[in-house]
């Protein structure tokens, strides 16, 4: 599996004018990878995210999977969006079930047996039958999650996964999230904005600038060294990064002041 | 429950004092409580038979305005274009008062009692339709997303999907429709039809007869709040996982 | 009803007709209840209109076989172009002018319209009677008095009670109804010079089908006069049938059917109705002149009194309306 | 507008050919497009007459339900024990056909005029009353916290807190109170009335003469269309602290 | 100034059930501090503040404010929401006037420019006239606190007032904060549950723990250390709360998973 960005340009009009958003941007994933897209708000991260995933068209270039040129979502693929984008109507069974359901993946019995078994990964057991408005905005989220990967997808894609949640389920997840990522043959595309976030997740982290979203630079994590938090290494990374954002920004002051 | 039966009560009370403690009401007009509640009894019969005959009528005109109401509004709104030429001639008709088309209803139509339900039809269509229009154009576009990472069908994603999320706003079409349904039934009870409760207010207030009107307009009142308590639980029923229908 | 013999004999064809809830109908009922429709072979079917308009609609496309929607809106119809015809009567006078008691005895003078709001229904045939009348009377309509048009008799009624109008046109049984809210009639419309035995409603069908099949509406008209000789000579069953219909007291049903200025006949009364096609235009009800005579036919009436008394030579209504047939008809 | 004018034309030719083309209608109920067009231009002045005294009774009563259902509604919305006793209550009245208070109407008020403003005002006054009702009810109560810190006063909160930020669900209210309007004008126009486009409708369909009934049926959407389209204006204007309205 | 928390007690019925939510709570904020509620979520921070602000009772004990019982909210108090309650249909000026007028605070002239003057304190003097849909969520927020600070408080509450910002734009406010917060004479109250942002901002911070709220314990920093983020002494204090909140989680492990 091998995900390619090839010069994707992309722009939205915004009071009639034409705006580009991303220009000319390359970036590529490979299998088993764990990749992090960081970057301030209305960089084109999400945009970015979105192409890849086929949910959108680049304007110029284009985003292949395996040489293969990506027009619209693909199988294998999935999605986890910030907002969960859960079905509130569903229970949380059935959420999981549902997409199975709809790419015919397995008969009717084993969908639902398969379901049960990812909540269990998520510790939703106990919640089975719950609708969404029951759930803490940590556990929506979960339930997205187990949803996804009930497709048992190569590529997950997630925006902000974790932008709406506190602190401390936020980190519960990100351990979650990794646990996952070893035990699961797949690879993820992560949009974040949280410096830390990024590095405890990440294999590599992609920082990107703004106006027009470009990749500023890519920095390499060794995972053996970020395991702690509260490292000595951890916070190395995260004084580097954010140094390198500190140019980011003063580039960007005119736009956000 | 207290507070409606006090104001019930009341309004009761200020009937009884008006007509008959210091008749300052013409009492043609306004019968007191006490002759309306006798000619009540005494209409029960005709009234009840009226009932199922405009039961008949409104179910059979509300059913067939959400069988094509609701899959067509769905259909136009998911598509962009379509619904930017159908949204404002959809306006245009929803203003026209759906008695004019009685007499294309009689001409057209094999029997009279499709002639009513076309009337009741057309004046719970437009509410339906047009809610579900623009609930499906202003659709939270990460649901769809969402579904299309799934590579659905589009039928799948209308029913399955559009559908289900957009049902708030759809019930409260259906409502507004099912108004609409009871106030057209005394004019689609005008074509040939000899029972009814809309006929019933119809008949008496061409004859001048209020007393009898106001037991009609009342017992639509009943028949209203019995509906519209069945529409409740249907509505509670199919948004059971929304916070507020939660509870039960 | 007629359940006499109908398993046994021949197929009978089905009739739909169309009636009004107005005591004027009382024919149509006694033909029904009485089972001379099914006596005749027709499987007959009352449909009640509240609206003339609709009800002329539905005659005019075959929805109906008959109806009996007014005079003035049926005629109103055919100046459209509607092809339907009258072929025989079924009401005759059964109007009035009502007004509060201190102004009656003004209006009884009609000239005294002057200047006064008179609340009416837009083309009920008293209506034509009293616009006519305030005409006869050197009145500009608009100007030297002016008619309101309301949703219904009962609006009129009340808007006289309220002196939002000083008279309101009203007909059977609002007449009696109108004395009973303390109202006082200022005039029948037979009193009106012009409308001594005018119509009121007529039967009609469609002119297409009267051609196709004249049998079942001679049928039909049989029908009808036994339902007049009837109404003649029983009166208080005819009443009793009439109020499973028409469901107001018996007493104002009774005054209104076989009181004063009233009358229920089959006859066409072909003569009467050429003449108040005449008023229609006068008052301006007729954008389009056409001949009213071609809208006519009075063979179907004709034929089946004369089928009747072939029968009982010696019946004596039958032998009147004969009579009167040859004076109003002919 | 293009696809819109499409529809139309499309409209225009189907009728056409099954008019003059193919005569399957009955020309009596159905007149060709070009004999609608000439009674229409011959009547031109009746109409605008006519368009004149009906925009001065649907203007006088929908002002009247405005300045009546929008204080009322907040002010029940706002204290929930009158909101649990008034909403049943609201349903059963809004379902009463307007059309019965005729009766009453002209018994009670000075002249027809007022009669007619009444039957639209009462047709008007239920759907925005009970949408500023529900409004009320459902809104953001951080809103409503953010005004208390002010200590604020009731009168302020209600109308320059609440209103404003129920006026997105107030004005979808005014607009199907607007639609209602319409569909009771030819009601309403009955009451002796001697011009109005209702009027104008009720009174050729009385005598048959369905040309003119199409072209009044026609010129009411001429005039809800461009009604419509000053109540986009003014929504827009008072909406413009919307995204989707911000653009102009 | 001296606003006092005495044995506040507060329960909401759940699915029929009453529920404690704040138990026998004690607190005590002096003039001119900065305290900061911090706590897992749904622990009782919003509840607390509320009946601070006198927007909510206490069941039982109460809140006083310079020894006066407060029953509703008290003049010279400014609130500041997550989901910022700013008023849309107003323009960012206006929505800054209208609540010097509900206060009847100077005639209108003044009160224009002294609107004019806070905005410009935060950085929004080119958006005066901007709808606030037109706004970021950060300059949403600092309209909101241009909107509090207006009405010259003594006390002003915040309940996770950047929760809902990215990153950046949050330390961005933080530092804002902390600036207006140096110049003007008022005491903060301020929920978070980020532990940085804790300790960054306050002066005390209060740990919080759940079910029912309580205090479980109350951390001074020494402002002097923890001025820059990546300071070997922010690092300690933020590993002395991850370990104090570990203690707070593992009694909480049966609610949240
Ligand atoms: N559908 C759209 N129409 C117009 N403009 C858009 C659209 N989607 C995004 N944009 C603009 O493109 C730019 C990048 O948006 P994008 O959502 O990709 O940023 P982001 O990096 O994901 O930001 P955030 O961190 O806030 O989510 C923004 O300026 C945004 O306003
Ligand atoms: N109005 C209310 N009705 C019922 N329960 C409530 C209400 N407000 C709060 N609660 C409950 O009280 C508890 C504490 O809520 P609170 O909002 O104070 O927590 P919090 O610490 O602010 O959480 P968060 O960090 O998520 O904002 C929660 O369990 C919540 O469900
Ligand atoms: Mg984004
Ligand atoms: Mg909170």
């Amino acid at each position: 599996m091998m995900l390619e960005v090839k010069h994707v340009s992309k722009s939205f009009s915004k009071d009639g004018q034409p705006q580009l958003v991303l220009s000319d941007l390359n970036l590529e994933v490979g299998a088993r990878e764990f990749v992090c897209l960081l970057g301030p708000s209305g960089c084109g991260k999400s945009t970015l995210l979105r192409i890849m995933a086929g949910l959108d068209i680049a304007e110029s270039g284009g985003v292949y999977l395996d040489d293969k040129l990506v027009k619209e979502p693909q199988p294998k693929c999935a999605f986890v969006f910030q907002d969960y984008a859960l079905f509130p109507w569903k229970t949380v069974l059935e959420n999981v079930v549902y997409g199975m359901d709809v790419q015919d993946m397995y008969d009717k019995k084993t969908r639902v047996e398969k379901a049960k078994e990812y909540l269990k990964l998520m510790h939703l057991e106990k919640y089975e039958n719950s609708y969404i408005h029951e759930l803490s905005g940590g556990m929506r989220q979960r339930t997205a999650i187990a949803r996804s990967l009930a497709l048992e997808p190569e590529i997950l894609f997630m925006d902000e996964p974790f932008g709406a949640l506190d602190n401390f389920t936020r980190m519960e997840l990100q351990e979650l999230l990794l646990d996952i990522y070893s035990k699961n043959k797949l690879s993820v595309v992560f949009v974040t904005h949280d410096i830390s976030e990024a590095i405890y997740l990440g294999d590599r982290v992609v920082v990107m600038n703004a106006h027009p979203g470009t990749v500023h630079s890519i920095l390499d994590i060794n995972k053996g060294l970020v395991r702690d938090r509260t490292s000595e290494d951890f916070h190395l990374y995260e004084d580097k990064i954010m140094q390198a954002f500190q140019l980011v920004r003063k580039q960007e002051v005119e736009y956000y002041i | 429950m207290v507070d409606v039966t006090a104001i019930f009560l009341g309004i009761l009370v200020v009937w009884e004092v008006l007509t008959v403690q210091l008749e300052v009401l013409d009492a043609f007009l306004f019968p007191s409580p006490q002759q309306v509640l006798e000619l009540f009894i005494g209409d029960l019969p005709t009234i009840f038979r009226g009932l199922g005959s405009s039961l008949v009528l409104l179910s059979a005109a509300y059913a067939l305005a959400l069988a094509t109401a609701i899959p067509l509004g769905l259909f136009v709104g998911w598509r962009r274009r379509l619904f930017n030429a159908v949204h404002p001639i959809s306006k245009i008709m929803s203003a026209v008062p759906p008695i004019v088309y009685i007499p294309y209803a009689i001409a057209i139509l094999p029997t009279f009692q499709l002639a009513s339900v076309l009337v009741i039809f057309v004046g719970a269509f437009w509410p339906i339709f047009v809610s579900t229009l623009n609930a499906t154009v202003q659709i939270d576009k990460t649901l769809i997303d969402s579904a299309r990472m799934l590579r659905i069908k589009e039928r799948r994603l209308l029913f399955e999907i559009i559908l289900p999320a957009i049902m708030p706003q759809v019930l409260t079409g259906c409502s507004v429709g099912l108004i609409f349904s009871f106030i057209l039934l005394a004019s689609a009870e005008m074509i040939g039809a000899t029972s009814g409760i809309g006929w019933y207010v119809k008949y008496y207030s061409d004859f001048g007869d209020y007393g009898k009107v106001i037991v009609g307009i009342l017992f639509i009142g009943l028949v209203v709040t019995a509906v519209m308590a069945v529409f409740d639980r249907i509505q509670r029923h199919l948004l059971r996982w929304q916070a507020k229908y939660s509870a039960d | 009803g007629g359940s006499e013999k109908s398993a046994g004999t021949d197929k009978k064809t089905d009739f739909k007709i169309g009636y009004l809830a107005s005591t004027g109908h009382i024919l149509y009922f006694i033909a029904q209840e009485k089972g001379y429709f099914a006596e005749e072979g027709l499987n007959s079917e009352l449909v009640l209109f509240n609206n003339s308009g609709e009800g002329i609609t539905a005659v005019a496309n075959g929805k109906l076989d008959v109806g009996a929607f007014g005079s003035s809106a049926p005629m109103v119809y055919m100046s459209k172009g509607s092809p339907i015809t009258i072929f025989a009567g079924q009401m005759s006078m059964g109007h009035a002018l009502v007004a509060k008691p201190e102004k009656a005895a003004e209006l009884a003078d009609l000239k005294n319209l002057k200047g006064k709001t008179v609340a009416t229904i837009r083309l009920a045939t008293g209506d034509i009677v009293f616009r006519e009348a305030a005409i006869k009377q050197g009145l500009k309509i608009g100007e030297d008095v002016t008619f309101k048009e309301m949703e219904s008799a009962s609006a009129a009624m009340e808007a006289v009670k309220n002196g939002a109008a000083d008279a309101s046109v009203v007909w059977t049984p609002f007449r009696k109804m109108a004395e009973q809210q303390g109202l006082k009639i200022v005039k029948y419309s037979p009193e009106v010079p012009g409308f001594e035995n005018h119509p009121c409603c007529r039967q009609i069908a469609s002119t297409a089908n009267i051609q196709k099949h004249p049998e079942k509406y001679e049928a039909f008209l049989r029908a009808m006069i036994k339902a007049y000789r009837f109404y003649k000579t029983n009166k208080d069953e005819s009443i009793e049938i009439l109020s499973k219909y028409v469901n107001i007291d018996k007493d104002t049903l009774y005054e209104e059917t076989y009181g004063k200025y009233v009358e229920s006949n089959p006859d066409p009364n072909r003569n009467a109705v050429i003449d108040f096609y005449k008023y229609m235009k006068e008052v301006g009800y007729i954008e389009k002149d056409f001949d009213i005579a071609e809208h006519i036919n009075i063979q179907l009436y004709q034929k089946a009194l004369d089928k009747l008394l072939e029968a009982e030579p010696q019946d004596s209504i039958y032998k009147q309306l004969k009579a009167d047939f040859e004076k109003n008809d002919l």
